[in-house]
């Protein structure tokens, strides 16, 4: 059974962009707040997928590039409250840097070593923060003056959007040629190489491309929450989530990303009353579908499988 | 002078903590392939029953410690059981990509026992009441006793595994498996089998370095994060797969840590263990003894 | 062909629903109960004291009848010690079950993050534990936009004071100590807690021999005791919060034979007896309460009604959420209203004995306004030092049911 | 030289090393337009290294390699395939996703990252190509679903897509049926015909006789001989590397054993596939008690298949039966410890770990006491491993390795030794001393020895019957005399 083609999933995406869009008419702040948050996990956990379905390459450290994007744009604003768009552009700049340093060295690395590496580079960057307290706020946050907006709605619409937006452009990234291309590269480098793309270019610009939607999303979410702490943005715990967002979701299918994301949230959610054991509820049921449905919700969705 | 023999033995103590960690670690991978990110929580779920058995069973020490070590015991077994295992054998996942599976799962996993420790216990450090107390001075360093006791039972336990692995035939078959799978199933060796005891073996070391880790330090379940990481590092340091590269591992990063922490300042102790295993991956990325 | 189609779009749906399914019948504004909202760590030992204080107090205030005739309805929330939840947490508290009031958090990551979100929803949010001055230093800042934020527990900056006070006349005055090493973790709570040690302990006369920062993941402290056993000096003035049972044990296990002395939050968990294995014998450690330290008439009876329905002593939050529950309720019958901006003002004028003293917060021109005014006709605060599983406590002098009493291994005075 | 210009191939001095060992030594070779070039040689001859360097896939030690007069030694590969090379692996790993045309697609595609939607030809030239190789009736299919010659067919279509005029085809026909092999060779010849210069790489001579214009026979890293198919074929050298010298032989009547009735063992029209490709497709064979059985073919014919289905490492259709009771339900751990024992292709040594110790793991099954006597005689059967007992595995030389690899089955006291290509990539002197081991086990012990060989010379001495093994089928059987008439003719 053929899985649906680019352009129909677009279109259902899209409607159910739209249906969103009007949430706001009914449901209360703590649910916009909630979906907001939510989305921006969506496009975190997107441009994790990017980089792993397709370039192939496993990145425990998404929060590297997203702690990036959203201190420095938090930082700037706190020191010489910039307008907000330089603070993003600033933070989002920041990130793609820092996405280039790690992985100019770290495409050298194969499997759990590049894991590793950008594991640590969490790690080193999280020793920084709570170090040079001055600076960052250290491990109680720091505070940002100014924020985009106050109502919940202008808040949900932006990051709606946002999401929506950096989703059909990174989905028809990975259908488009370069994807294909990346996905040859991610599959076997040597075939690749030998069909004569470039690979290491053509990975260097999937990381490049991650690093810029996860720090974009970074800044625009400090904007939106008012501060920035280690415990939101960069904890490993944070990467773990997203990680396990794509993965719930299903690999290799960027929209599947979303989906996870927004079950990860509404679930603990949901669950809140039950103290930790709601954690324990929720990543019991991840370590299911891990176990049972590799292919996640949007496989199960889109009835996709590699073989069949 | 003193404070080159307080680094020398106080970094040793810290040291065989590490190593005695990431040898199971090491052990597993070597023979499995397989990373288990839910070490840290196995190893604080060890902690906290240790701790517990003394604090609401009024356990002694030494029955406390047994409990410890026989939680992390049986934890590892399960996470074989229901997790690992079932993901090595499934057709569902190409072979390929079961290392992200299997990676993402313990992670899971791992996380799931710290909550349930947390909904339990909460997440306060605990400590594992001490088998030997007071202080004794070594070449005028005064150093406690705990100490000195806990660097003992690391090297025990590890010369227990060496002997186990290099002088008895079921440790001799590990030790094989873990160099070439398919040649010892061809010398008639269930895989299967090999891997049981290999979690088995790790089960114990990862009760015995939690209680000591315990007793030594005190740990929460917020650990669980930062230990997994330190294993994962040491074991990457000193090469995957490779248990004396683990050991040499376990023994630089230690003492990097305590001169730093002695040398140039406690707020910076672990950034240069971190940096040097970026160093080494980028100059050596088969780690220090490297196999695969 | 058409079917994961439709199904995606049922997707589509199915997102909006979970959405849905979270959403409660929105509750009555004015009339009906004055909900307080409190958002805390159920999981950690400091936090899961909060809302039961606050559920304790809310039901002494209804048994008595409630604010205006209205009762009291205690909302809570567990964060998971989590910034993010928290937010979360609040939004629902604010703009689904329509609390009046938000009582949150002992850790300062926490309620920073909620603050932005207390002007946003104009939420009047009081903090039973946290201690970092930036909180009302933002309120100072922006008042207008921030003023709905309190600070119901000491800053750093006024527990480094009230520590001092102690040592002048426990250390300096009974003990006759000269030098002190001061040791915090290095994070931004202790930042301004070691500039205060740095600035008040030389003013009493104790000179600083030297100032460790330790990395808050720091799980092996022996180099550090050693370098301090080095300096010997009288006391170790400590500034510990996030960790607390590892450094206790460690000073047991090597037998630092100088005492330690200060903050050290962990300590004052009734729990760390048992978490230490009783490491923490003749620790001494700031505080604001204790179990049976009769700080105000109010704090014994409070303690008993409080282990009696919960069957074990409340931490240092429990003590502060309890009063500010009732100083909210007070503020609410003294505004006649739940209208934020009438309530803040009458917050602001709040003049109440609660379990810890007299509460009272700093003004608008202050440098950190909704600050808790320390001293010694408001707070002065406590000295407590643990002996045998109990938490003792030494000063100040009217208050004190024990003596200074140090484990065999401390040697006092051993620098001179 | 003036074939440089008419020339779209010109390889000279090519050489590389891993570490100490020499893998291509001062090769040379130059593939005009319109030509096939056949590179043949056994496993390990380093053929397959030669293709990876002209690709640029390992980086040259030394050497010149020109793609129509451009030197392009040590560039990176995907320079060189833009310079005009294309490769067809003989793995496929296709993206699964996919389908066919856009596996094809992809190939088509510029190396540009500003490229967000294929140019609207790309689609007809994709469409085109998949009509020259076959492929038009399967466009939307998921390769996951195609037959293993259509995945074949999806490299070679690949590897047009950018027009290559240098085509260099690993094992063309590896897993491929009779049939598809022939509608694969005209593919080729076709490609051939619009003036590419192709060079494939196989085992032997005969698979691509039919093709080539020339054939280059390598051995060990080095040319041992050049000219046309059928010289190539009569060369010496070459019939020595592949048939060994001369050939007598001491075969035992097959009715001289007694359970002439049931065999030893018995492999009943066994079928194994990996992936799509087939691997063997109904072969039968058995082996009596004491009887010694070889099975000669080429690398790539399926002698390891055979032996791994029989050892219960791999899925297979059919059955395989010891003293006529079914393997099929025991794992492998359990068919060894029954007595049916490999010394596999790759020796799978514990490198790390001393002779002495590697023997002892062998033996762990039996009593200490057995193995200390058992021990004694295999070091009389191999003297040097008595000297090398304290050395690691892994230090040990080929032929010191392969002695231990066999020393170490032994220990386990088979019942059925399976000895895979014992002589793969040793020395004559080596061979000769194995050679003397295995004529004394067969002499001394009852043992039943199933021996795979591609050197006939050393296999024929001992067999009692032999079986030739090609493209996955049996295809002869019979004792060693006949061989040398009949199977023999063709094997090369």
């Amino acid at each position: 059974m053929q899985p649906p083609t680019t352009a129909r999933l677009l279109l259902i995406g899209l409607g159910a962009v739209v249906v969103a869009s009007f949430l706001p008419l009914w449901a209360s702040g703590y649910i916009l707040g909630l979906l907001t948050i939510a989305y921006y996990f969506g496009v975190f956990a997107m441009a994790w997928d990017l980089l792993f379905g397709f370039a192939g390459e496993v990145n425990f450290g998404p929060t590297f590039l997203i702690g990036v994007g959203a201190y420095t744009a938090g930082i700037l604003d706190n020191l010489y409250q910039p307008p907000i768009w330089l603070c993003i552009a600033a933070g989002t700049a920041a990130a793609i840097t820092g996405g280039l340093v790690l992985a100019l060295p770290a495409l050298r690395l194969r499997g759990p070593y590049f894991g590793l590496t950008t594991l640590v580079a969490v790690l080193i960057l999280q020793n920084f923060i709570v170090v040079d307290a001055h600076l960052t706020g250290g491990e109680i946050g720091l505070t940002v003056p100014d924020v985009i907006s106050i109502s919940d709605t202008t808040n949900y619409l932006i990051a709606l959007w946002f999401m929506a937006i950096s989703g059909a452009i990174l989905f028809s990234l990975s259908r488009s040629p370069v994807g294909l291309i990346l996905q040859a590269s991610g599959q076997d480098a040597v075939q690749a190489g030998a069909l004569g793309f470039n690979v290491t270019k053509h990975k260097l610009t999937a990381f490049v491309i991650s690093a810029f939607f996860s720090g974009l999303a970074g800044s625009l979410m400090v904007f939106y929450l008012g501060s920035a702490s280690v415990g939101t943005f960069i904890d490993i715990t944070v990467g773990v989530q997203i990680i396990i967002s794509a993965v719930l979701g299903g690999r290799r299918t960027i929209l599947g990303a979303v989906l996870g994301a927004i079950f990860l949230i509404a679930m603990s959610e949901a669950l809140r009353p039950l103290g930790d054991l709601s954690n324990f509820i929720v990543f019991g049921m991840a370590l299911i579908v891990v176990l049972l449905y590799p292919n996640g919700f949007f496989g199960l969705l889109t009835r996709t499988r590699e073989d069949a | 002078m003193t404070v080159f023999w307080q680094i020398l033995i106080d970094g040793f103590a810290i040291s065989s903590l590490y190593a005695l960690g990431a040898t199971g670690f090491a052990l597993i991978f070597g023979v499995s392939g397989v990373l288990n990110l839910s070490h840290g929580s196995l190893m604080v779920a060890a902690v906290v029953a240790a701790w517990a058995a003394g604090d609401s069973l009024h356990a002694g020490p030494y029955t406390g410690a047994a409990i410890g070590v026989a939680v992390g015991f049986s934890l590892s077994l399960l996470t074989y059981f229901v997790v690992v295992s079932p993901l090595q054998h499934t057709r569902k996942i190409r072979e390929e990509e079961k290392e992200i599976f299997i990676l993402t799962a313990t992670l899971l996993w791992g996380i799931m026992i710290q909550q349930l420790i947390a909904y339990f216990y909460t997440d306060n450090a605990k400590t594992v009441a001490p088998i030997v107390q007071g202080v004794v001075a070594i070449v005028g360093v005064r150093t406690p006793a705990n100490e000195i006791f806990t660097a003992i039972v690391c090297g025990l336990a590890i010369a227990l595994l060496w002997l186990l692995v290099n002088r008895t035939r079921a440790g001799k078959a590990v030790l094989a498996a873990s160099m070439n799978p398919r040649g010892i199933t061809l010398l008639g060796v269930e895989l299967s089998q090999v891997y049981v005891a290999v979690w088995a073996i790790y089960g114990v070391l990862v009760g015995v370095a939690g209680v000591l880790l315990g007793m030594f330090l005190g740990i929460s379940s917020y650990s669980a994060g930062p230990l997994t990481a330190s294993a994962f590092s040491i074991v990457v340091l000193g090469g995957l797969g490779s248990v004396p590269g683990a050991l040499i591992a376990a023994y630089v990063v230690g003492y990097l840590e305590t001169l730093t922490a002695y040398l140039i300042s406690p707020a910076y102790r672990t950034i240069p263990a971190l940096l040097l295993l970026v160093a080494v991956m980028y100059v050596r990325p088969r780690g220090l003894l490297g196999r695969r | 062909m058409n079917r994961p189609g439709s199904r995606l779009a049922a997707l589509a749906a199915g997102t909006a629903l979970v959405a849905l399914t979270l959403a409660g019948p929105a509750s009555a504004q004015s009339s009906g109960p004055i909900k307080i909202g409190v958002i805390a760590e159920a999981t950690a030992v400091a936090g899961s004291s909060i809302p039961q204080a606050a559920q304790l107090a809310a039901d002494e205030i209804n048994a008595a009848g409630g604010v205006n005739g209205r009762k009291i309805e205690i909302v809570t929330y567990d964060n998971h010690s989590s910034a993010a939840e928290s937010v979360r947490a609040f939004q629902r508290a604010a703009t689904q079950d329509h609390v009046n009031a938000v009582i949150t958090s002992y850790i300062s990551e926490v309620v920073l993050a909620l603050e932005p979100w207390a002007g946003r929803l104009k939420m009047v949010t009081v903090t039973p534990g946290a201690a970092s001055d930036v909180i009302t230093q933002n309120i100072a800042k922006d008042y207008d936009h921030l003023k709905y934020m309190f600070h119901g527990y000491a800053t750093s900056t006024s527990i480094a004071d009230a520590t001092c006070a102690a040592t002048k006349d426990l250390l300096v005055g009974q003990l006759h100590m000269k030098s002190a090493v001061v040791m915090s973790e290095d994070a931004a709570w202790t930042t301004p807690l070691d500039a205060e040690y740095l600035k008040c302990l030389p003013q009493i006369g104790i000179k600083v021999v030297d100032h460790i920062r330790f990395s808050p993941d720091t799980t092996d402290f022996t180099p550090i005791f050693n370098k301090i056993e080095g300096e010997k000096p009288d006391v170790i003035m400590t500034g510990i919060s996030h960790v607390g049972v590892q450094p206790t044990v460690q000073w047991k296990q090597q037998e630092v034979p100088i005492p330690m002395f200060g903050v050290s939050s962990q300590a004052t968990n009734s729990s760390f007896w048992n978490d230490t294995n009783g490491a923490t014998e003749g620790v001494l450690f700031q505080g604001f309460s204790a179990p049976d330290v009769a700080v105000t008439p109010k704090t014994l009876p409070f303690v008993q009604a409080f282990s009696k329905r919960f069957g074990h002593t409340p931490s240092y939050c429990g003590y502060t959420a309890y009063d500010e529950v009732y100083y909210i309720a007070d503020a609410i019958k003294r505004a006649g209203s739940v209208d934020p901006d009438k309530l803040v003002d009458a917050m602001e004028k709040t003049d109440f004995v609660g379990t810890i003293g007299r509460v009272q917060f700093k003004g608008k021109d202050t440098p950190n306004p909704h600050a808790l005014k320390i001293g010694p006709d408001t707070i002065t605060g406590l000295m407590l030092q643990w002996q045998n599983g109990k938490q003792v406590n030494l000063w100040p002098a009217k208050v004190a049911n024990g003596k200074l009493k140090f484990p065999s291994f401390i040697k006092i005075g051993s620098a001179n | 030289m003036s074939t440089a210009e008419r020339s779209h191939l010109e390889v000279s001095g090519l050489t590389k090393r891993f570490g100490g060992l020499v893998a291509v030594k001062e090769m040379s070779l130059s593939v005009a337009a319109g030509k096939i070039l056949g590179l043949i040689g056994p496993n390990g001859s380093g053929k397959s290294t030669v293709m990876k360097l002209i690709m640029g896939i390992e980086r040259p030690d030394g050497g010149s390699v020109r793609i129509n007069g451009v030197e392009v030694c040590g560039w990176p590969s995907h320079r060189i395939a833009r310079m005009g090379a294309g490769i067809v692996f003989q793995h496929s790993r296709p993206l699964h996703r996919q389908t066919v045309l856009e596996n094809i697609k992809l190939a088509l595609l510029p190396d540009k990252l500003t490229r967000l939607f294929a140019d609207p030809q790309t689609d007809a030239r994709a469409r085109a190509i998949a009509a020259r190789v076959g492929l038009s009736g399967v466009l939307d299919r998921r390769p996951g679903t195609l037959p293993f010659a259509d995945l074949r067919k999806i490299e070679i279509a690949k590897a047009i897509a950018r027009d290559p005029q240098v085509l260099l085809i690993d094992e063309p026909f590896a897993g491929l049926t009779a049939k598809e092999t022939a509608a694969f060779s005209d593919l080729i010849c076709e490609l051939r015909d619009d003036g590419r210069a192709v060079l494939l790489v196989d085992h032997n001579v005969k698979s691509v006789s039919r093709l080539v214009d020339r054939v280059i026979a390598m051995y060990v890293g080095e040319r041992i001989a050049e000219g046309s198919a059928d010289e190539v074929m009569r060369n010496e050298t070459v019939r020595r590397v592949y048939l060994g010298g001369a050939i007598e032989i001491a075969a035992r009547p097959e009715s001289s054993f007694r359970d002439a009735t049931t065999p030893f063992l018995e492999v009943d029209k066994v079928s194994v596939h990996y992936g799509k490709a087939q691997a063997l497709e109904d072969v039968s064979i058995h082996v009596h008690e004491r009887e010694f059985v070889a099975v000669v073919g080429l690398n790539g014919a399926g002698k390891t298949t055979l032996f791994n289905t029989i050892s219960g490492l791999l899925p297979y259709a059919g059955d395989v039966r010891r003293q006529g009771a079914t393997l099929r339900n025991s794992s492998a751990a359990a068919i060894a410890r029954g007595g049916i024992v490999q010394c596999p292709e790759g020796r799978e040594l514990f490198v790390d770990m001393t002779v002495r110790e590697n023997l002892d793991l062998g033996g762990q099954h039996q009593p200490p006491e057995e193995n200390a006597t058992q021990i004694e005689w295999l070091f009389e059967l191999f003297p040097i491993l008595r000297e090398r007992q304290g050395q690691a595995a892994g230090t040990l030389s080929g032929g010191e390795q392969q002695m231990l690899t066999i020393a170490r089955a032994l220990m386990m006291k088979p019942k059925l030794l399976m000895l895979d290509e014992p002589t793969l990539g040793l020395a004559p002197v080596i061979l000769e001393q194995i050679s003397k081991a295995l004529e004394r086990l067969r002499q001394t012990t009852p043992i039943t020895v199933l021996l795979a060989e591609q050197n006939v010379t050393f296999a024929l001495p001992h067999a009692d019957r032999v079986y030739v093994l090609e493209h996955a089928r049996i295809v002869w059987e019979g004792d060693p005399a006949k061989f040398a008439a009949e199977g023999g003719a063709g094997y090369l």
